[in-house]
């Protein structure tokens, strides 16, 4: 067996001999976005292997929610993906609620996909910049910002918070709709609209930014299915597997958009996939604007929940894939055993795959667009 | 293709599977012994189940459980939760890293937080805990003096 | 030929993206309008936070020191984290009969999340969230907050 | 027309009447060394300052604003941290090499400011193969980017170090073969008679559509050269952390950073002259009147003029591109800039040789 303090003292040793170099990528690292840590095998520029050591933001989330109650564990996800805080929160709620076998009012549906795809935009336009940061330019992650401010205003208002809102609760949501709210989602439509063309000019069409993507980081359809990838980088691969199409949550099966799928699989095209479901997720977000029905925010649930003895599991998309609760009750008021199944997790399993025989250059084009975030693959 | 189906072909492999209907999906308890067989059956199989989305353990104090949610990507409707009993002293299965490659991940997952032995896995070493971590955290009797905050 | 037309074009086609990148930031380095810079400390007398804003767990008190929390815990057990530790003592009621009331509010500002469960579960009203974000003090004691002021008491007609 | 030559020959004159020949002489050095090591630390200063402001505006930040009116003395203040800072040496570090490199990289950048023509008469030494002196010395910082990679100990280090040797060899081609350009048509190469030679407008206007070529290919090829993005590979921030420089802290670091700004400075300097006329005001052909009313504008204010505005074009590239992978770096070297600039030079011998220019 080959232990990781062996690793590390050979990676820090300066041993070239071979020709083959180990060096460590993080765990602080300005590409790994985070504590990921990862050893590479070099041969010149070339990667011969990546092993990811993980656990530097380990928090055992699974073993913390065991001694929580089904009110108060939701809050706790929000820490997993904390880009798409209020859609992790969103899959905790609905296995609850089916659970509790609690129907959602209507209104309370409608604002909570709103708010998920709200979120959605917002995770993508900070991966969006971040990822062009990876690539050496630095400038459009002002304007991601910039953009990804205005729904964090609009969350405020509504929710309270910014990034860790802890809108979701059993049944429904917390607080009702802001007043400000319509008004401002579609100032921020416009807005949105109007300033990601800039992107196409910046990003998209530059032909250093195409010559890094194309062709790098190919991961075919089976190896996608295989490891398990799933949200915008199997679908880049050519697989459908957005959950809101294949089994519809709340009222997605009620509204038009397409699910974004490419074939070519390289790191270009899971660009482009999170670029087009920015406008799908613009598009369901006008669809719903002006339609939020009247009426309770909130079903009435009990005080103190407690789940039937049993096991449940329910599924949504979060921004970077299916994120699955799976919650084994006992009949208390705790959940028995809790798993996350996190997108990021999986994803990062191919990195390994799809990465070899790059130039360092690409690992960072292929990590960027994997679009990782340690804490969901930690938990 | 409907849960009886499933069963039946199960039951083709693996006789003396018990099933649970109980909850959303269709629960086929095995012996542990027969896992690595179905496994490869049940992804060859007209079902087609090349899609394992969840792997994960669960300690029930006196024994183990690994649960296995299998689906399939071509019917998306078709799911089957397979588990495992294991002996909490000695639990050992066989790997499904070579058949669905997620699994390689996951079962260090497993592996090291709650010390499921997978035979046959290309690299079982610890993938989130330090190399020197001495017992499995998510089982239900672990103690850790120092970092576990009781509220 | 063909060749020499595809490596020309393509030539072209570079330039002409690359110029429009450049276009772009040139566009923004001559408009300082669009700058969104923030000047935080300074803008302070301004700065507007929406009236949800989670920042701090505060109990009001009315004119006549007096608030509306019975003591009865359900803010401490919807708590996650152990941030809040509740006190109660007996008061003696005119008519003679204990009651249970509210002794000392203890509040852990470091522990807290700001997930606004108390506030959800207080049956009086008697919490609630104050907008004042800058937590940060020399001395990690002071975080720790009492809420109730002293000598502060139930408001009449709260049960 | 104003010029700083009367100051120079005034203070020349003076000190050989005052003192021996050799006295003056020494003296007149020590002259141009505070004036170079002031002039070095004002451009430090300055260009960091720009660099900034310059990336704030484009990326809608205000940028430093703290430190003084407008924050003009926060690179001041940036240096007297590092200057405080600890300059860490590591432990398996080759430790001459280590130290001596951001020393070397500094010197080739000093060195190179010898044939600089800030104004009329206003020059270090005129030598008669100006441009060959900056060709050559210039490919020698490579020595000092290499030393620093390979002596820190760092793979990181020894990566960016490596891609740095690649590119700035690979890269002296078309910047050499974009000067010979102007060379050529020049038919001298001493920095005063290319300046000269633009007396009735500058090269980029003159030498039709190859010297604009020339011109872009000079850019691309300094903005490699001096390790800028697109092309800062060596550095790669996201990449390498910070690649050669990885290990360097304090001072040391600072002179890097110093030597990066001043070769900036100098590679701009070197296009101005080249291709814009250096200090020699807005010509055009035989308007007496308009050149005229050019030449109250001092030719050192000419000179700055067009080195700032080529250094800004620079620091719009490095906060617009993303970066270059290295073997994309080296095709478009080898694939793009070299046969596109040979074939420039072809055109450009024609040019000169029929006499077609202006």
């Amino acid at each position: 067996m080959y232990s990781e303090t062996q690793i590390l003292k050979e990676a820090s040793a300066g041993d070239i001999d071979g020709g083959e170099l180990v060096i460590n990528v993080g765990p602080q690292h300005p590409a790994t976005h985070g504590v990921l840590h990862l050893v590479i095998t070099l041969q010149g520029e070339t990667i011969k292997k990546i092993e990811p050591h993980l656990g530097y933001i380990h928090r055992s989330i699974e073993k913390m929610c065991e001694s929580l109650s089904y009110r108060q564990f939701i809050y706790v996800t929000s820490r997993m993906d904390y880009l798409s805080a209020h859609i992790n929160n969103h899959a905790c709620a609905l296995c609850v609620e089916k659970g509790l076998q609690v129907e959602v009012p209507p209104r309370a549906k409608v604002i909570r996909v709103l708010m998920d795809e709200l979120t959605r935009i917002a995770s993508h336009e900070l991966w969006l910049g971040a990822m062009a940061m990876d690539l050496g330019a630095f400038t459009p992650f002002f304007y991601a910002f910039r953009e990804r401010e205005a729904i964090n205003e609009i969350m405020e208002e509504t929710c309270g918070a910014r990034l860790t809102m802890n809108y979701m609760v059993p049944g429904g949501v917390m607080f009702d709709l802001h007043p400000n709210f319509q008004k401002k989602v579609k100032a921020f439509i416009t807005q949105f609209k109007k300033k990601v063309v800039e992107f196409d000019d910046l990003v998209t069409n530059n032909i250093i930014f195409q010559n890094r993507m194309k062709g790098i980081g190919v991961l075919s359809k089976e190896d996608a299915i295989s490891y398990g990838c799933t949200g915008p980088v199997a679908r880049a691969s050519g697989v459908h597997c957005d959950i809101r199409k294949i089994y519809p949550y709340e009222i997605y099966d009620q509204l038009e958009f397409d699910e974004i799928t490419e074939s070519a699989g390289d790191s270009f095209a899971r660009y482009m996939v999170r670029v087009r479901e920015m406008h799908q997720s613009a598009k369901i977000i006008e669809q719903l604007i002006d339609n939020i029905p009247e009426g309770d925010y909130q079903a009435k649930t009990k005080a103190v929940l407690k789940l039937p003895k049993g096991e449940f599991y329910s599924r949504v998309e979060t921004a970077r894939g299916e994120l699955g609760v799976y919650i084994v009750s006992e009949g208390g008021t705790t959940p028995y055993r809790i798993k996350f199944r996190s997108p990021g997790f999986s994803n990062l399993s191919a990195l390994d795959h799809i990465a070899r025989g790059g130039k360092i250059g690409d690992l960072m084009a292929t990590m960027g667009t994997l679009d990782l975030v340690i804490p969901d693959i930690d938990r | 293709m409907t849960n009886e189906d499933i069963k039946q072909y199960i039951s083709g492999i693996v006789p003396d599977t018990v099933y649970d209907e109980t909850g959303e999906w269709l629960n086929a308890n095995i012996p542990p012994q027969s896992w690595k067989q179905l496994a490869q059956a049940l992804r060859n199989s007209p079902f087609s189940f090349d899609y394992l989305f969840c792997l994960t353990c669960v300690d029930w104090k006196t024994h183990l459980t690994m649960v296995y949610h299998l689906s399939s990507t071509a019917n998306r409707q078709l799911t089957v939760v397979v588990k495992a009993k294991l002996d909490r002293n000695n639990p050992e299965i066989d790997t499904v890293s070579d058949i669905w490659r997620t699994a390689e991940f996951h079962e260090r997952e497993v592996f090291e937080m709650f010390g499921v032995q997978f035979k046959g896995h290309p690299d079982l070493r610890k993938l989130i805990l330090p190399d020197d971590f001495e017992g499995y955290p998510m089982r239900k009797d672990f103690e850790d003096p120092v970092n576990m905050i009781r509220l | 030929m063909a060749f020499i037309k595809q490596y020309i074009s393509e030539v072209f086609g570079a330039v002409r993206s690359l110029w429009k990148g450049m276009r772009t930031t040139g566009r923004y380095f001559v408009r300082p309008k669009e700058i969104i810079t923030q000047q935080y400390p300074d803008n302070r007398d301004t700065l507007v936070l929406p009236e949800r804003f989670r920042g701090e767990v505060v109990m009001p008190h009315d004119e006549n020191n007096e608030h509306a929390c019975t003591g009865c815990t359900a803010c401490e057990l919807a708590c996650p984290n152990g941030t809040i530790k509740i006190i109660t003592k007996f008061d003696i009621t005119p008519e003679g009969k204990k009651k249970k009331a509210l002794d000392t509010f203890i509040y852990h500002l470091e522990l807290c999340t700001m997930c606004n469960l108390c506030i959800e579960a207080c049956p009086t009203d008697a919490i609630k969230m104050a907008k004042n974000f800058e937590h940060s003090v020399y001395d990690r004691s002071k975080l720790t907050k009492r809420l109730n002021k002293p000598g502060s008491k139930i408001r009449e007609g709260i049960e | 027309m104003f010029s700083l030559e009367s100051i120079t020959n005034a203070v020349q004159d003076w000190l050989n009447a005052n003192f021996s020949p050799m006295w003056a002489l020494i003296i007149q050095c020590a002259i141009v060394i505070l004036l170079a090591m002031g002039l070095f630390a004002t451009l430090g200063l300055v260009l960091v300052l720009m660099e900034r402001k310059v990336a704030a505006h484009m990326q809608i930040r205000l940028g430093p604003n703290r430190v003084g009116p407008k924050g003009m003395f926060q690179t001041a203040a940036d240096t007297l941290k590092l200057i405080m800072k600890e300059g860490l040496t590591p432990e398996g570090a080759d430790k001459l090499l280590f130290n001596l490199a951001p020393f070397v990289v500094m010197i080739v950048s000093m060195l190179l400011l010898a044939p600089l023509a800030f104004s009329n008469g206003f020059q270090l030494w005129d030598l008669n193969i100006g441009v060959l002196f900056i060709s050559a010395v210039s490919s020698v910082s490579v020595i000092g980017i290499l030393m620093a990679g390979w002596a820190s100990n760092n793979k990181y280090s020894l990566l960016g170090a490596m891609r740095s040797g690649a590119q700035i060899v690979s890269y002296e081609l078309s910047a050499g073969l974009s000067i010979i350009s102007i060379v050529v048509l020049a038919g001298s190469l001493q920095i005063s008679d290319i300046i000269n030679s633009q007396q009735d407008g500058w090269w980029i206007f003159k030498g039709h559509i190859p010297a604009i070529i020339s011109f872009v290919i000079f850019i691309i090829a300094v903005t490699a050269e001096t390790n800028r993005a697109p092309f800062d590979l060596a550095e790669a921030e996201s990449e390498l952390t910070a690649g050669f420089h990885t290990e360097y802290s304090g001072m040391k670091f600072a002179l890097f950073f110093l030597a990066e700004y001043i070769n900036i400075f100098i590679a701009c300097a070197i296009g101005a002259t080249l291709f814009l006329g250096g200090w020699m005001p807005l010509h055009i052909g035989h308007w007496q009147a308009f050149n005229h009313v050019m030449d109250y504008i001092p030719g050192v204010v000419w000179f700055f003029g067009k080195t700032f505005f080529l250094i800004f074009v620079i620091m719009w590239f490095r906060w617009t591109f993303p970066r270059l992978r290295i073997d994309q770096l080296l095709n478009l070297e080898w694939k793009y800039l070299l046969p596109i600039s040979l074939f420039n030079l072809l055109l450009v011998t024609l040019i000169a040789i029929m006499g077609w220019h202006f």
